[in-house]
This record gives C-alpha cells, structure tokens and sequence, in this order.
C-alpha cells in the first residue's frame, strides 16, 4: 500500500495485496494503532493507582480486565506484528528477491491478527496476559478466558507462519552471490527471531489448548482437584515467553544496527560481532526460562541451573551495546530523531539489562518476585528499548514510504517527553518494587513512600501520553501535508543509501 | 554495494486519502466499540465448567442427610428476615447486617417449628457471596435443600439479591451463612433458635396396628412412563396410603418390569437419598432385578405428608411417586 | 568490513563475563544459607484461600488474617491453598512462597524486631487479590 | 595506574568483608539464627554498588561520544567513509 497520488489504488485492491510491501504497510497500521489502544489502557491505569481509594475505576474486576489487555495487546498486538511490518517490507529488498517465499502465506498471516485483537478487545478478559492456572481453569469467569484462549492461538499460528515465510525467503531466495555473511544485520535479526519463534511457540500453543480442555472440565492438565499441577503450565509458558522475549528484542536491534551507522555517517564496527550475538542468543536464550518460577517452590540446584541460564545471555546483549557504542565512536553524527530514540533505547537497554541480572540473583528474586521491581524492569526492555526502537525507525521509515518528511521539531519533542517520562516511570518503580508494593493490584494501603511513587509514576506516565499525542498528530499530519522529501537523501546525510532507496515505490 | 538506480515516479497521498483512511479506522473503532460496552457484563457472566465441577464436591448439599427434614403441619406464620451481606474495609471481617460489636450484627431469628422464615437477602459488599441454613456447627455444606440462595460457584455478584424459605421441622439451633467457603470463618453466619411448641413433630408411640401393602413395578412398552400396579392415567395407578403414626407397615413390592427398581418412603420426591423411617427395599446400587421381589417392615413416623418412589434415579420423575401421609 | 583491532571488545566481553560470574557465585552462595532451615523452627501452616490467609500454630490455635509470632524464635511455614495460586509474602523478612494448591512450600525466618509488619499475596488470585492482606504481629519473647 | 589499583583496593574491601561477615553468621550458636533479611539485603547493596559503577562508566561514555562525535561539534571532521558517498 504505497500511498500515491496520480493513480490510487483502491482501499480493497491494498488490503487484500499479497506484495510484501503493502503487507508490510497493513501490519504497520495495525500495530501502530493497537499501539495507541494499549497506551491509552495504561492510562487509565495510571490514573487510578495516582491514588489509594478508587479514582476512576468502578471495581477491580474492571482494573484487572484492563492490565491483562494492556499486556496481551502492547506485546502480541503492537510489538510483534510492528516487527513483522518492517520485516516484511525490508526483507526481500535485503535478501533482494521481488518479493517474500509465500506471498499469500504473508497475507494470510497478517489477516489473522485484526480477528484475534477483536476476540481479545471484545472479550476483555480478567486473569492477567500469563492466564495462569489455577485461577483461569477453575475460577475466571465467562466466555472471555475462552475468547483471550482463542485469541492468543490465532496470533501464535501467524508467527509462526510468519517465521516460516521469513526463514525461507532469507535461506532458499537469497540472491546468489549475496553470501550469508554480507546480508545485512537487520536481516539477521529477523533469521535469527524467527528461528527462536519457530521452536518457542508451539509450546505455548499446546498450552492454550491444554488450558482450553482444563476450563471445560474435559481434562485435568493443571486443576489439582482432577490430579493436575498447575506448575506445570509455567513451565509450558515460560519455556515460549523467555525466548519471546529475545524475539521481540531482537527486531528493535535490528533497526538499530540500520540507524547507528547510517547517521554516524560510518559502517558498523563489527558485522562479525553482531551476527555472533544474535545466534548466541538464539540458543542461550532457552535455557533461563525458570527465573520467571523461582518463587514456585523449586529446588536450590534447579534455581542455580536457570540462574546460570539467565547469566549465560548478558554477554550476547552487550556486544550488541558495545558495537552500537564502537559504531559512534569517530562518526561525524547527524541528530537526526531517529538516532536520538536509538541512543535513549541503548541507554535504556544497559538499565533494563542491569535490573535482570539483580533479578536473576537467587535470593534477590524473593525481593522482587512479582513487585513492582519486575514490572519497571520488563517495561524497561519494552517500552525502553522497543518502543524506542521501533518507534525510531517508524520516523526514518517514513519519508520512504510517504515520500514526505515529518515534522522534525515535534519527533524531537517526542522524543524528549518519551526519555523523561520513561525514565520517571520506570525508574521509580524499581524502588517501588523495593518497599514491596506487589504487581496487578487495583488499590493500595496508604504507605507514605508507596503514595508518594505513585505520583511520580503516574505524572510521567501522563508525560509519555501527551508526547504519544504528538506523535499521532505528527504522523497523520505530516502523511497528508508533510514537506515532500527528497527521496535520494531524506536525511541530509551526504552518500547513497543502498537498499531503502530501492525500496522507494516498487511496482509489482 | 551496487546502486541500483530507480527512478520510477514518486507517489505521495494526498490530505482526502488520509482523512478516508482516518474515518475507516475510526468506524471500526466505533463499531467495536459499540458491541465492546453493549456485551461488557456478558462476557464474564459464565463460570468455568471446570470451577463447577470441582467446586461441587466441596459444599454439594445432596447429601440431606438430616432425617428430620420431613413435612410438617405448618403453623401458618411467617417471618420475613432481610439480611445483607457486608464486609469490613480490610475484608478481613464478614458479618450480616453491622459489623460484630455493631448493634443488630448477624440478628438471631427466634422460630417454631412449622414457622415459614422467608429471607431476602442484598449481597452489600465488594466480593462475592451466596446464602444457605445448615445445621452443622462450622463448614459450608449440609445445605437445607430450598434455603440456598445462589451457590459458592455462582455466587451473587455486588449489588444481587435473592430469596429462600426455611421451614424449620425439628426444635434446634440452626446456622443462617454465607457458603462461600472461608467466609463463615469471618463472621457470616447467625443463628435460627426453633422452638419445639406446636405440632407434636415427635413420632406417636407404636399402636400395635399393622398394615400390609404390596406394590408392583410397571413399566410401558417404551420406558417412557412407569408406575406402581398401573402406569399413571390408568385408575388404580400409584395408590394414596393413609396410616396413623406409629402403626407398623410391612411393604412388599414385585418387579414386573424389564428394569431394575427398588423402593423408599421420602420426604422429598425430587431428592431419592431423602429416605425416611428406614423404609429402603434393595437401592439404587443394588436394584430388584427383573421378577424379583422384596420387603421391609417399618413404623411409620412423625406425621406429614411422605412420598414413596421408586429409588432408582429418575423413576420417581417417570411416574413412579406416591403420596404416603401419615397421621 | 572494518578492520579495527579487535581487543578493546574482547577486554569488555571479558570484564562483563568476569562481573556476571562474581554475581551468579555471590548469589550461590546466600542462597545456599538463607535456605539452610535451623532443627528447632517451630511449624506454622499458612493456608491460603480467595482473599484470606488462615494460620495454625503447632499447639493447634487456628488464626484468620492476623499471625503471632515471637521475637528471637525461628518458625518454618508450611504453606499451601485451598483454590488457586496465592503468594505468601512478608516482605520485611523477604518472605515470599507461592502457595499452590495440591503442595506444600515450607520456607522459614526468625523475627528480629517487635512490632507490625504486612503480610501480602504476591500472586494474581482474583477479585480482591488487592486486599489479600494480613497482619504479622511480632511480640517480645514469653509477652 | 595508581587511581586504579586504589579504586579496586577499595571495590575490593567493598566486597570481601561482607562475605567474610557472611560465613561467621551462618556458623552461630542455635538460639541466635541468621538474620535472612540482612543478608539478601547485603547481597542486593553490593550487586548495586556493581550496577552502578558499571552504570555510570556505560552513560557516562554514550553521553561523552554523543557530545564528541556529534556534527556541529567544532572538532567534528568527515569520516573517511564519506569521501567515497557510501557506508
């Protein structure tokens, strides 16, 4: 769906496209407006805890509906298919091949994630994104657990087809004398999340189904009244849910390894050094997935494996920071607003990192287990990292594919109100997490330090909402009206840029 | 790195592209709205089968064992009691009405036997509750079948109400709770004194009078209906019995069908584990089998109105039920 | 493509694989004598069921929502539940057990101060998993 | 070189008497227990001490390089890469 003027395609001729480009640009709307949703749900979330005693949300059944959609459509709705927006449009162009190995699998995938946020949406279900037994077999209520199940199957089965297209399209319709070594690093980043989704997730998909058969009393997987454990649901969850969130990090790497350089006007320090960070992840990244379970009662060697893990996995990510640091040094850096949402997501990166390896620490778990330490930390990774990653290649993505320019001056704004509200955010609610205050709860005792962070997390998060608020106006705005760009050289950085600039308005 | 030059014409969209694209999503959004808020209370309105079937075991009240369950002469009065449930701010005390050490918490219903107690009862708290009588001293279960409002399983949500009757048939001090379980711990639960003035619910002393019955199991050619002697709509079906209390009945009953059956005298036709004045003829578990026959003798005990169906689940409902009232 | 010299990247993978080994060691090492349970611990049941914690002492006295516990002696709970997955958390103590139906989790700790102390459900378990609060009330020794 | 040998003396203090603290506590007569909340809580100060140090070294370097490489920098030169238009 590459948006013209001379001659219009009409809306059904895009949406039922199978050119890689226009599913690349459907699954970019999609994601970005799930962005929105979930953003405004944290919102009101925000709003109610800005205090003990109820603000705005009637009753808790309510406020626990709304974070377990907030998560579910911030990860499975936002996140993945916006990876799979700029992985679909850039990848044949970087393997340069017309188009990906199955075109209408492409499609196909990507239709199936407006039913599945719809069956999430409407549902509106109650027992958080990690649908945890025992409460969700026997105790969450109607037909929305069974919808959310749903949901979450359908989005499971499209990444896996979407790994598959990926896969195939980066092996087998690679242009010949284009060697696996000189692909560029974006790519790598989507061969190496796709591999990790192709083994991960069937896990959670026979999960679901597990769960599925549990509520209709059909079986007893995880009900212990019928001689189920619900541990065992944990492991099933986490074994797909720590390598997916290696998958979810990986892409928004990726787009860093395609801004640093670019604005720091000099190619990457080490190729080499990246494509071995990500298939080090690849693999480390299944080992660790109990870490989430510490606090399940398990043994002291069975903590100490996942724990050794989880520490296996930090060298991977920091070669990825000190290859993005080593790509700065000695380049002449236009600050341009996507390298600045790049820097604030590796200075963010480094935080979030630091905050996992103290969880990781065995007894420091029984500390952060379940506070809200842990939810500054994973926020610190998605919002921190992610959101800033995409939404920085969101802004150098645009001028390619509107052929107009956004405003400047409103991304950096964007940005500042971005970097300054997550960092009042999400820093605070590790120290909140310290004093104790659990996760997912509705209310609060009145706990000075407690009232007092709640506050201060609360303003940032309105931070983060008006500079969100700017971004919309930005993108609709500048979309229709934006200064035309000059598509050789968007960014004034002096040089030809290889593979974007091909990208700029294929035919089929 | 080869270049690869394009030079294809540049296409950018336009303000009224955008503006249509704009009102699409937002028609959608609309839309789902719409269907979101309209269908809110709906979607989690069915607990999990799984939640049901579990959950029965613990305060299922099939078992009314308490044999003094039988009808009664009704004395014509009746209570009404309207309690509502309410919680402490921390949730960690329950009570009916005021919190304890409140004036008028959990008030106790003073009863005779034979009273009609009709309580209406407005779930007040933030949690979830459901009502029944027991007269168990502590735990959930032994529900007087007809006194439970809603159930730990489908509890009353904030805001529901509901009403049951309980007619009390034997002197005692009953439990008025909440059987949501844990929540009588926390104070849920007020007490019912029946007094023992009015009928003489007490069996009349044995008179040395005895009667002999004998029935036959029938059964229609497709099943459907079954009856004692004759199928019911034929005269002579399911015959009335009235006997005095304390008169000795020696039942003996035929299968002259092609099922099993057995036979009890019960208090309450539609529960076939209510079985009174040991009146069982083989059982559900262990049925007359085709042409065999059995007997039992028995005193007939406090009087009321008393049914005598076949025990073999479902029978009754087909036909197999009549009345046995006692004097 | 660009053939700098390689050893400042080799020196930080080193450092950064030399602090993670210290952690995982340092952590090793307290956990293995935090989990160490002394003999003499005296046996609480905690149960945990939708939005109340019930304790019961060894000499039988069942408590709802409120725990007594003694200055300077060390108790071992022996935590469970009733319907669904709660987490039995004192976090002055860096108490923190799930409580699973259908197991038992024993973790123990020795008061050091007098006073109140909040008892809370770290675990997602409902309606009002918000208000699954308790009270530890540490007492001094023989009070 | 000095700075340095002085900083790991004291990193090193920083760390070895905790955990030499550590070992005489676990080994104290029975009536007096191990204090858990003090020794997580010891554990936690010293991997924050580490988290931190590395902390401020990492920002301080990115902020450092963002101020040094940027383009308006009075210092800034073209990199060799652009003579040749492409990188």
């Amino acid at each position: 769906m590459v948006l013209e003027l001379q001659k219009p395609r009409p809306i059904w001729q895009i949406m039922f496209s199978t050119h890689h480009t226009d599913v690349g640009l459907l699954y970019l709307i999609t994601s970005l407006a799930f962005m929105f949703m979930g953003g405004a749900l944290a919102l009101l979330l925000r709003v109610e805890l800005f205090s003990p005693g109820v603000q705005i949300i009637a009753d808790s059944m309510t406020y626990n509906r709304i974070f377990t959609v907030h998560g579910t459509t911030l990860i499975f709705l936002f996140i993945l298919p916006s990876a799979s927006a700029f992985g679909n449009y850039l990848v044949p162009i970087m393997v340069r091949f017309k188009d990906m190995a199955y075109p209408k699998l492409n499609a196909v995938a990507f239709w199936m994630i407006p039913p599945a946020g719809a069956l999430i949406w409407l549902g509106f279900a109650d027992f958080t994104w990690y649908a945890y037994p025992t409460y969700s077999v026997v105790s969450a209520p109607g037909p929305a657990a069974d919808m959310w199940i749903f949901g979450l199957k359908i989005l499971g089965v499209s990444s896996i087809l979407g790994s598959i297209n990926f896969v195939v399209t980066i092996m087998k319709c690679k242009h010949p004398d284009l060697p696996l070594s000189k692909m560029p690093l974006l790519a790598w980043a989507y061969l190496t999340s796709s591999l990790i989704t192709l083994v991960a997730v069937p896990t959670f998909a026979a999960a679901l189904l597990m769960l599925l058969t549990d509520r209709l009393g059909a079986s007893g997987f995880f009900n212990p009244a019928m001689g189920g454990d619900p541990i065992a649901y944990q492991h099933l969850f986490w074994f797909t849910f720590h390598p997916e969130v290696y998958i979810l990090v990986i892409p928004a790497i990726g787009f860093m390894y395609e801004i640093f350089p670019r604005f720091s006007r000099k190619p990457i320090f080490s190729h080499g050094s990246g494509v071995a960070a990500f298939t080090l992840l690849t693999i480390v990244g299944f080992a660790s997935w109990a870490h989430h379970m510490y606090a399940t009662g398990m043994s002291f060697t069975e903590k100490t494996v996942f724990m050794v893990g989880t520490l296996a996995a930090v060298p991977a990510s920091a070669m990825h920071t000190f290859n993005f640091l080593a790509t700065m040094w000695g380049g002449r850096i236009k600050f341009a607003t996507p390298i600045m949402w790049a820097v604030g997501g590796i200075a963010l990166f480094f935080s979030a990192g630091a905050g996992g390896v103290v969880n990781s620490a065995m007894p420091l778990d029984f500390i952060t287990h379940d506070s809200y330490w842990v939810v500054g930390h994973f926020h610190l990774f998605v919002m921190g990292t992610i959101l800033f990653g995409t939404v920085g290649f969101v802004y150098y993505f645009f001028p390619y594919v509107t052929g107009r320019m956004y405003n400047e001056a409103m991304g950096k704004i964007h940005f500042i109100l971005s970097f300054v509200g997550t960092v009042l955010v999400f820093f605070t609610q590790h120290i909140l997490g310290l004093f104790g205050m659990p996760r997912r709860i509705y209310d609060y005792p009145a706990i000075p330090e407690w009232v007092q962070m709640n506050i201060i997390i609360s303003i940032g998060a309105f931070i983060i909402g008006i500079g969100m608020a700017i971004f919309l106006g930005n993108l609709v705005w500048s979309a229709a009206k934006g200064k035309p760009a000059d598509m050789d050289d968007p960014f004034g950085l002096g040089g030809k840029y290889y593979f974007p600039y091909q990208a700029k308005n294929p035919s089929h | 790195m080869a270049q690869v030059e394009l030079n294809d014409p540049i296409y950018r969209t336009t303000p009224e592209r955008t503006t249509k694209m704009m009102v699409i999503m937002l028609g959608i959004c609309i839309a789902g709205g719409g269907i979101f808020f309209g269908m809110w209370d709906y979607w989690i309105s069915m607990p999990p089968p799984a939640g049901l079937l579990t959950g029965d075991v613990g305060g299922d009240d099939h078992g009314g064992s308490d044999k003094g369950s039988g009808a009664v002469t009704l004395t014509g009065v009746e209570i009404n009691s309207a309690l509502s449930f309410i919680e402490s701010s921390d949730f960690r005390v329950l009570a009916f009405n005021a919190l304890p050490g409140e004036e008028g918490a959990n008030p106790t219903i003073n009863a005779n036997v034979g009273d009609k107690i009709i309580f209406d009862v407005v779930n007040d708290g933030k949690s979830f509750h459901a009502f029944g009588v027991t007269k168990d001293t502590e735990g959930f279960s032994n529900l007087i079948p007809g006194s439970e409002v809603a159930s730990m399983n489908e509890p009353l949500k904030p805001g529901e109400s509901g009403v049951s009757e309980f007619i009390p048939t034997e002197p005692g001090t009953y439990y008025y709770i909440c059987t949501v379980p844990g929540h009588r711990m926390q104070g849920m639960v007020g007490e019912i004194v029946v007094t023992g003035a009015g009928a003489p619910a007490a069996a009349a002393p044995p008179t040395g009078v005895s009667h002999d019955f004998t029935f036959d199991f029938v059964e229609s050619d497709d099943f459907r209906t079954l009856g004692f002697d004759k199928l019911p709509g034929e005269d002579g079906a399911n015959p009335e019995i009235r006997v005095n209390s304390g008169d000795e009945i020696t039942v003996t009953t035929v299968n002259a069908g092609k099922s099993f059956h057995a036979f009890g005298v019960v208090s309450n036709p539609d529960d076939f584990t209510s079985v009174v004045f040991d009146s069982e003829i083989a059982a559900a578990t262990n049925p007359l089998k085709p042409g065999e026959s059995g007997s039992v003798t028995f005193l007939a005990g406090a009087p009321g109105t008393y049914y005598y169906i076949c025990t073999v689940p479902g029978h009754a409902l087909q036909g197999m039920q009549g009345t046995f009232i006692v004097e | 493509m660009s053939g700098h010299s390689t050893w400042p990247e080799w020196v930080y993978v080193g450092v950064v694989i030399a602090l993670l080994c210290y952690v995982g060691a340092e952590a090793w090492n307290i956990e293995r004598i935090v989990e160490h349970v002394p003999e003499d611990a005296e046996i609480i049941k905690v149960t945990g069921q939708q939005w109340i914690w019930t304790f019961e002492h060894e000499d039988g006295t069942k408590e709802i929502g409120e725990l007594h516990v003694e200055r300077g002696k060390a108790y071992k709970f022996e935590i469970t539940s009733k319907d669904v997955i709660h987490s039995f958390n004192i976090h002055d103590y860096v108490v923190l057990l799930d409580a699973v139906p259908g197991r038992v989790n024993t973790v123990w700790f020795s008061p050091t101060e007098a006073g109140e102390f909040d008892i809370q459900c770290r675990e997602y378990c409902g309606l009002i998993h918000y208000n699954m609060r308790g009270t530890l009330i540490v007492e001094e020794k023989g009070a | 070189m000095k700075v340095i040998i002085g900083l790991g003396a004291i990193l090193g203090l920083l760390f070895v008497l905790p955990a030499a603290e550590q070992v005489f506590a676990a080994g104290s007569e029975v009536g007096e227990y191990l204090d858990r909340k003090a020794a997580i809580w010891g554990l936690f100060y010293r991997l924050m001490i580490v988290a931190f140090t590395v902390g401020t070294v990492v920002s301080g370097l990115i902020v450092w390089l963002v101020l040094r490489f940027r383009e308006s920098n009075p210092k800034a030169k073209p990199t060799s890469y652009e003579a040749a238009g492409s990188w």
